[in-house]
């Protein structure tokens, strides 16, 4: 490193760029990483973290990273706000041999093979979450198919389809639903509600006003919308888990609280809190210059009303 | 005969806009299963009375030649105050965990106070300090913005009590599937305060002899300075009440609550006959454009179109829209 | 010379709510000065407008040169060699003078891969240019930095520059003064002899029975006949105009001015350009003229007063007391008025109603709970001031940049009647108004100064000025070059001090 | 003495916002180790060049009194148009599979086209159906992101050619750590090109005419439609040619690309002196505009301030400096 102190002490420069800092999950992970940074800290090293907000643009986090990189980082931790752009990411750290640790968003394979031991991403499956939302509804004693006729009608709740997950969201809930329960499904209504909470109150109040009774669930690709939907349901009068089912993403606390009584069908946890260790314990390894391997995983968590209480 | 016809042609031209919102409504309700119905009548008009509180507010800045980018975000901060204040007790998540149970009417004054503070703000450096509306308001967008991320710390806040949500859900009566919510009732309240303003007062009349000549309104004793500062500190006040409502409507905010609502508003007023060159604006004009908005957006998921195209076809509805409509101001050649 | 250059025959054109044009016909002789001659509201600007492209014809045709046009817009026009010079000010205020008045037909280089423009040859045409009707002036200074008369030259200067076959001018003197007057004149003259012709409207007949060599006048909309000029003389025109007899052109003054209201004293702006060391008192029940030349800081002097310029020293005492100024709102709580010259800038607001741009400035006169507009009062000032001014509008709502000029001025001065103001600063009252409206205004200049109110007024019509003025203080260059009397003022010892400096 | 005084104040208040910059760059190259450096400037550089050319479009907009909120979206249908075309034959998930390889300056043609066209429709909107531009680019705005969002199904598109990215990363000399990039060319360029434009030609000169006074250039001849049409059109393609670069320079593009560059645009146009009233404004002051905002974004990641709080002090910053330099217009008369 460029800056040795005086003294014995080792200082680490660690930078991290999130893809956007109002993101709620990624709010709660950048926390955790802070924390655990600062829980590792002894009299030999002292960890310094600076976090930056890519505020959704891969133009301004790239200017970032090339910032990180002027000033001769150690370590670099990454959500990326363009999974795509990870080759020109991986190019400037191996051309600077700074190790980088990508987090939430995958880059693909073909460019993890690059800068080998040095690189490596830390993250859940997101497919996964998907699948475990589409088991929610299936795990039901009814399948979700209230109406009994063999088909689920469901409305979607999409966020910001440029980010992966509520593609793979959208696909594999639906996917793992009619693998798991065997029943088709009838898709009623599909619209963007962009991660937001006002959002999936207005959509779904619609839907329910279009199509009344018809709807037996709501999918929504994360939880602030499905807060959103769950005020859209009660002012209609509905009554999730009897005539209605709602399941979301991420397990935020108050959504936790309504699947807890019985306000919500279900949610799924992204493991923010495992996966923030897993990125920082892989940074000090690679400061400490060992191999990184390309992949460290992390398992989704359903939450359902039985289990709810656990994780608040 | 041709008399007849001139005359249908311009009272078509004269309202285009009304008559295009007609003829939406007349399609979507008859292709549509509950599209007239009280329900919907009841959501549309949830959505639009928040959104009609806004542009309310950022009519004044234009109507002054100015604008107002902040909005958005000073609603978001109304949102997200009101939200922590007025957590239920029995939520564990609190963000102020021991806090007593205030009031709806004072927290609403709080958000209130907020939000004017920087409508203040605004006002003070846009006419004091002279710099444009455009950045002065684009800088406050920024400040408030890094605020809300300060206090709430991007953290989402919901578990709201009954009595805050219910005013968005609660009804006053209902007659067949049509209630009459508290949150229509602000609605009008405000419309009418605002008409009473616009055009009863000497703060509406000097509102709009600034957008008209702001130079002659000084030399005609206008005091241009104060009546700016009053009009962005109003706007701000009204940004405030609409987050309150918002958030109590959607159940809970997060630092991204009403972003980029500005632009939304500042297009409804638009397409209501507010001018941009300032000087000309009415409410009735605001309401519609605002109900313009909120019906296309309805009509388009009532009519199963495509989320990406939806985008396409409201900008063209707008630019279509207003294109109709302008033609009506456009001096006879 | 008898040679027509261009017939308009039966010109219809409607507004919504007005018949603004009625079959109006019109004939120009080649190489001639016709002047057209109305009311305010008469329709003059409307015609023009028609014949340069601004407004599409209802009804009617247009030949030129025997040929039928159908001009469609402005750049037809020009093409077609008209050329206009505008009763509102056309320039571009961020602009240098070479840039206005090429605007449109930059000379461009000749021999350059790229279209670029010739910037020297633009600057030495403006030179030339200016130099021609005499305006010392560089061609790089900002519009912006002109005062309104050497605007009004400039575009005078651009019109004639086009070297058309037919330029137009509509009330191109009203802001100018004497001067520049006789510079222009000097221009037509030139331009006539190559047989240019021009459209002159204007509603000082003395200009008119000076340079036009005939008269076309119009009333409401419709064409009233073409004569001559050599068989005109001003009682006629003025009878065929307002089709009523106007004996005088000034009221009876039988006010007796007494006692101090304002006294300025030794008072000095802050530019060391504009004026200094001004002192003059203003007597109860007077009507007090300011005359001199354009540029002579006769405004700036006003604005000082009314606190819209920066002042370094001296003291304004009104009523006995030291005045402090600091916005023209001050001043206004005081009961002092001023009627800007600069209409467009300073006056109307075009997209309010004739309602709302006659109240705004007395909507504190006009509350109930000191809060509510009272509209039924605010309606019969309105009414009121509609009848008395006879503003020619279809109705209180209609907008005022829908207005003739002439007419718009009238709703300004409503205005500053409807405040009561003890003292009435008029800055060129009469810019742009017809004669009869003209004798309107100075029986209300009359009755005000009866009822002991003061008046101040710059003017730069001389006969205005010893028409209606008690005492006249003429000021050359910033200073105050002498006090005259009216009963011994003349266009003579006016002018003397009004180029003391020069 | 006193007069020595005047003059240092004068000048100051005539140069405000340099002199702001100059200390920035000051106080950070002292206190923060790498801030004058070599990597550093080229980083500056490197994220100015695109947003300066942006910067140029928009400007010509406002002069003219205009505006253009579909920049952003522009940019971003640019670059992920020339990504699409763009992709290495070896890499796995290409948008056109069989797709050949077509040279750069082809394809740059081609976003030029795409971008160029929606600029056209902008000023045909503006100029022949006389939609306010703040209205009509905002729908423009959302059209031009529906068809993105069709075109590219929102996928981000990665595995860029080599050639490609080294337009942004490639250098074409370099003297110590400042090395020469071929971006810096690009820019310096057009920075040229359209001060050539601007001071030179009759397309500028209408332009300033036109924002000076409409109603004017129009009696004095000049075409307003066709110059506004072809002033929108110029514009498009400067987001085309952004687009593109941007999308080299972050080594891929999504559809979210260039969100909101139009209001940063703006705003760095209104601190570089481009009047929002019309009619005035300078190359060189939009480049200033721009390295203003690009510097404080890189002066507060080098002091360590909480992302939270460089809202605000962006926020903060703008508004100040623009009130700074806005005194110099703002001489009492
Ligand atoms: N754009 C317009 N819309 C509506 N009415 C108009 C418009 N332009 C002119 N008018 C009306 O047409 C009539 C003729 O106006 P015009 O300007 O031609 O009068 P003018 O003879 O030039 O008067 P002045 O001597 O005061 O300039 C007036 O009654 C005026 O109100
Ligand atoms: N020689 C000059 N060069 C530049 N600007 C000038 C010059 N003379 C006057 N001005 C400007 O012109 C404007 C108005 O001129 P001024 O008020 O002196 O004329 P005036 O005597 O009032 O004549 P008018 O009868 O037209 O009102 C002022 O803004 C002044 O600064
Ligand atoms: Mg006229
Ligand atoms: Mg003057």
């Amino acid at each position: 490193t460029n800056a040795e102190p005086a003294d014995e002490k080792k200082t680490v420069n660690v930078g991290v760029s999130i893809y956007k800092f109002d993101d709620n999950f990624m709010t709660l992970y950048r926390q955790e990483i802070e924390k655990y940074f600062k829980s590792l800290n002894t009299d030999e090293v002292t960890y310094n973290v600076t976090v930056q907000d890519g505020k959704n643009d891969m133009a301004e986090q790239t200017n970032q990273i090339d910032n990180f990189i002027a000033q001769d980082y150690d370590v670099l931790i990454i959500n990326l706000v363009q999974s795509t752009s990870a080759a020109t990411i991986i190019d400037k750290c191996e051309a600077a041999e700074t190790p980088c640790i990508f987090i939430n968003r995958e880059p693909s394979e073909e460019d993890m093979k690059k800068y080998e031991g040095m690189i490596s991403y830390v993250g859940a499956d997101a497919r996964q979450s998907g699948k475990m939302q589409g088991e929610l509804v299936a795990e039901l004693d009814n399948k979700g198919d209230l109406n009994g006729d063999g088909l689920l009608q469901y409305v979607m709740v999409v966020g910001d389809p440029e980010n992966v997950d509520a593609k793979y969201r959208t696909q594999y809930s639906i996917e793992q639903y009619q693998e798991v329960s065997g029943n088709k499904v009838e898709k009623l209504d599909e619209q963007r509600g962009d991660w937001d909470q006002a959002k999936g109150q207005e959509i779904v109040a619609n839907a329910l006003t279009q199509y009344g009774d018809k709807i037996e669930a709501v999918f929504c690709n994360n939880d602030a919308m499905a807060l959103g939907a769950a005020q859209a349901i009660t002012a209609a009068g509905r009554t999730v888990g009897k005539d209605i089912y709602l399941v979301g993403v991420d397990a935020l606390a108050e959504a936790v609280d309504l699947v807890s009584t019985d306000m919500m069908t279900g949610t799924v946890l992204n493991d923010h809190i495992t996966q923030a260790h897993k990125a920082v314990d892989a940074a000090v390894s690679a400061v400490n210059g060992e191999k990184l391997s390309a992949y460290y995983w992390v398992d989704y968590v359903k939450v359902t009303p039985k289990n709810a209480s656990q994780f608040k | 005969m041709n008399i007849e016809k001139k005359r249908i042609i311009h009272f078509m031209s004269n309202n285009a806009i009304t008559l295009l919102l007609i003829l939406l409504v007349f399609y979507v309700g008859m292709t549509q299963a509950g599209f007239l119905s009280g329900p919907n009548f009841n959501n549309i008009m949830t959505n639009v009375v928040p959104r009609f509180i806004i542009a309310l507010g950022v009519s004044s800045c234009l109507i002054t030649k100015g604008t107002d980018l902040s909005a958005g975000r000073m609603v978001g901060l109304g949102g997200v105050i009101a939200c922590t204040f007025l957590q239920r007790a029995d939520y564990a998540d609190r963000f102020f965990p021991g806090l007593q149970q205030y009031p709806l009417l004072a927290v609403l004054i709080l958000v209130i106070l907020a939000t004017a503070f920087f409508g203040l703000l605004n006002g003070m450096v846009i006419s004091i300090l002279k710099v444009p509306p455009f950045l002065a308001t684009l800088g406050m967008q920024t400040i408030v913005y890094g605020i809300n991320l300060v206090y709430s710390g991007a953290d989402p806040i919901g578990g709201l009590r009954k009595d805050y949500t219910s005013l968005a859900t609660g009804e006053l009566f209902s007659i067949g599937g049509f209630s009459f919510k508290y949150l229509f009732l602000i609605g009008i309240i405000l419309g009418i305060l605002f008409w009473f303003l616009y055009n009863k007062t000497r703060y509406g009349k000097y509102m709009y002899a600034i957008g008209g000549n702001e130079n002659a309104a000084e030399v005609s004793g206008v005091n241009v300075t104060l009546s700016k500062i009053k009009i962005y500190t109003v706007a701000g006040i009204m940004y405030g009440i609409a987050g309150f409502l918002l958030a109590a409507k959607s159940g809970g905010a997060s630092v991204n609550l009403g972003l980029s609502y500005e632009l939304e508003a500042i297009a409804a007023c638009t397409i209501g006959g507010v001018s941009t060159t300032g000087g000309v604006g009415k409410v009735s004009g605001i309401l519609l454009g605002v109900l313009v908005f909120e019906l296309l957006k309805t009509s388009m998921q009532f009519l199963k179109i495509d989320t990406s195209y939806q985008f396409i076809v409201q900008g063209a509805v707008i630019i279509i829209a207003v294109a109709l409509d302008i033609r009506k101001y456009l001096a006879k050649k | 010379m008898s040679e027509i250059l261009l017939e308009m025959k039966e010109i219809s054109k409607s507004f919504p709510g007005v018949q603004a044009l009625d079959r109006v016909s019109l004939k120009i002789k080649k190489g001639s000065v016709h002047a057209l001659m109305g009311e305010n509201g008469a329709g003059k600007s409307t015609l023009m407008k028609c014949l340069f492209g601004i407004y599409k014809i209802d009804s009617g045709e247009v030949l030129l040169e025997n040929e039928h046009v159908n001009i469609k817009d402005t750049q037809e026009a020009l093409s077609l060699g008209i050329a206009m010079v505008h009763q509102e000010l056309q320039s571009i205020p961020e602009r240098n003078i070479a840039e206005n008045i090429f605007c449109g037909r930059y000379p461009m280089k000749k021999r350059a891969y790229l279209k670029m423009i010739d910037h020297k040859k633009m600057m030495e045409d403006t030179e030339k240019l200016l130099s021609e009707i005499n305006l010392k002036l560089s061609p790089k200074t900002r519009l912006a930095d002109l005062s309104v008369s050497q605007r009004q030259s400039i575009e005078i200067a651009k019109a004639i520059s086009c070297r058309a076959k037919i330029v137009i001018m509509d009330e191109p003197t009203s802001s100018l003064s004497e001067h520049e007057v006789n510079a222009l004149f000097d221009m037509i003259q030139r331009l006539k002899e190559k047989g240019t012709s021009i459209i002159y409207i204007s509603h000082k007949i003395e200009e008119i029975l000076k340079i036009s060599d005939e008269v076309t006048i119009m009333r409401d909309g419709t064409y009233v006949g073409s004569w001559s000029s050599s068989e005109l003389t001003t009682d006629m025109i003025i009878q065929k105009m307002v089709d009523r007899e106007l004996t005088n052109r000034y009221p009876q003054r039988k006010s007796k001015p007494q006692g101090n209201i304002l006294q300025v004293e030794d008072l000095s702006s802050t530019d060391p350009k504009s004026f200094q060391n001004i002192s003059f008192e203003l007597r109860k029940g007077e009507i007090f003229g300011i005359g001199g030349l354009v540029g002579a800081q006769r405004s700036e002097l006003m604005e000082g007063i009314f606190g819209m310029r920066a002042i370094s020293s001296g003291k304004i005492i009104y009523k006995d007391k030291v005045l402090k100024i600091k916005r023209p709102r001050d001043a206004i709580s005081k009961g002092i008025a001023l009627l800007s010259e600069d209409r467009r800038a300073m006056g109307i607001f075009g997209v309010l109603s004739i309602f709302d741009n006659v109240t705004v400035a007395s909507l504190d006169h006009h509350l109930i709970l000191k809060t509510i507009l009272n509209k039924k009062s605010l309606n019969e000032v309105v009414h009121e001031s509609i009848e008395k001014m006879s503003i020619k509008a279809p109705s209180s709502k209609s907008l005022i940049q829908n207005l003739s000029g002439g007419n718009q001025q009238k709703v300004i001065i409503s205005r500053w009647l409807a405040n009561g103001p003890d003292i009435l600063i008029l800055d060129e009252p009469t810019r742009g108004i017809d004669v009869g409206a003209k004798y309107e205004i100075y029986t209300i200049m009359e009755d005000l100064v009866s009822q002991g109110k003061s008046i101040i007024m710059i003017s730069s019509e001389m006969s205005e000025l010893i028409g209606m003025s008690d005492r006249i203080m003429v000021m050359c260059e910033g200073k105050n070059t002498g006090l005259i009397d009216a009963a011994v003022a003349t266009q003579e010892n006016i002018m003397t001090l009004a180029t003391k400096y020069m």
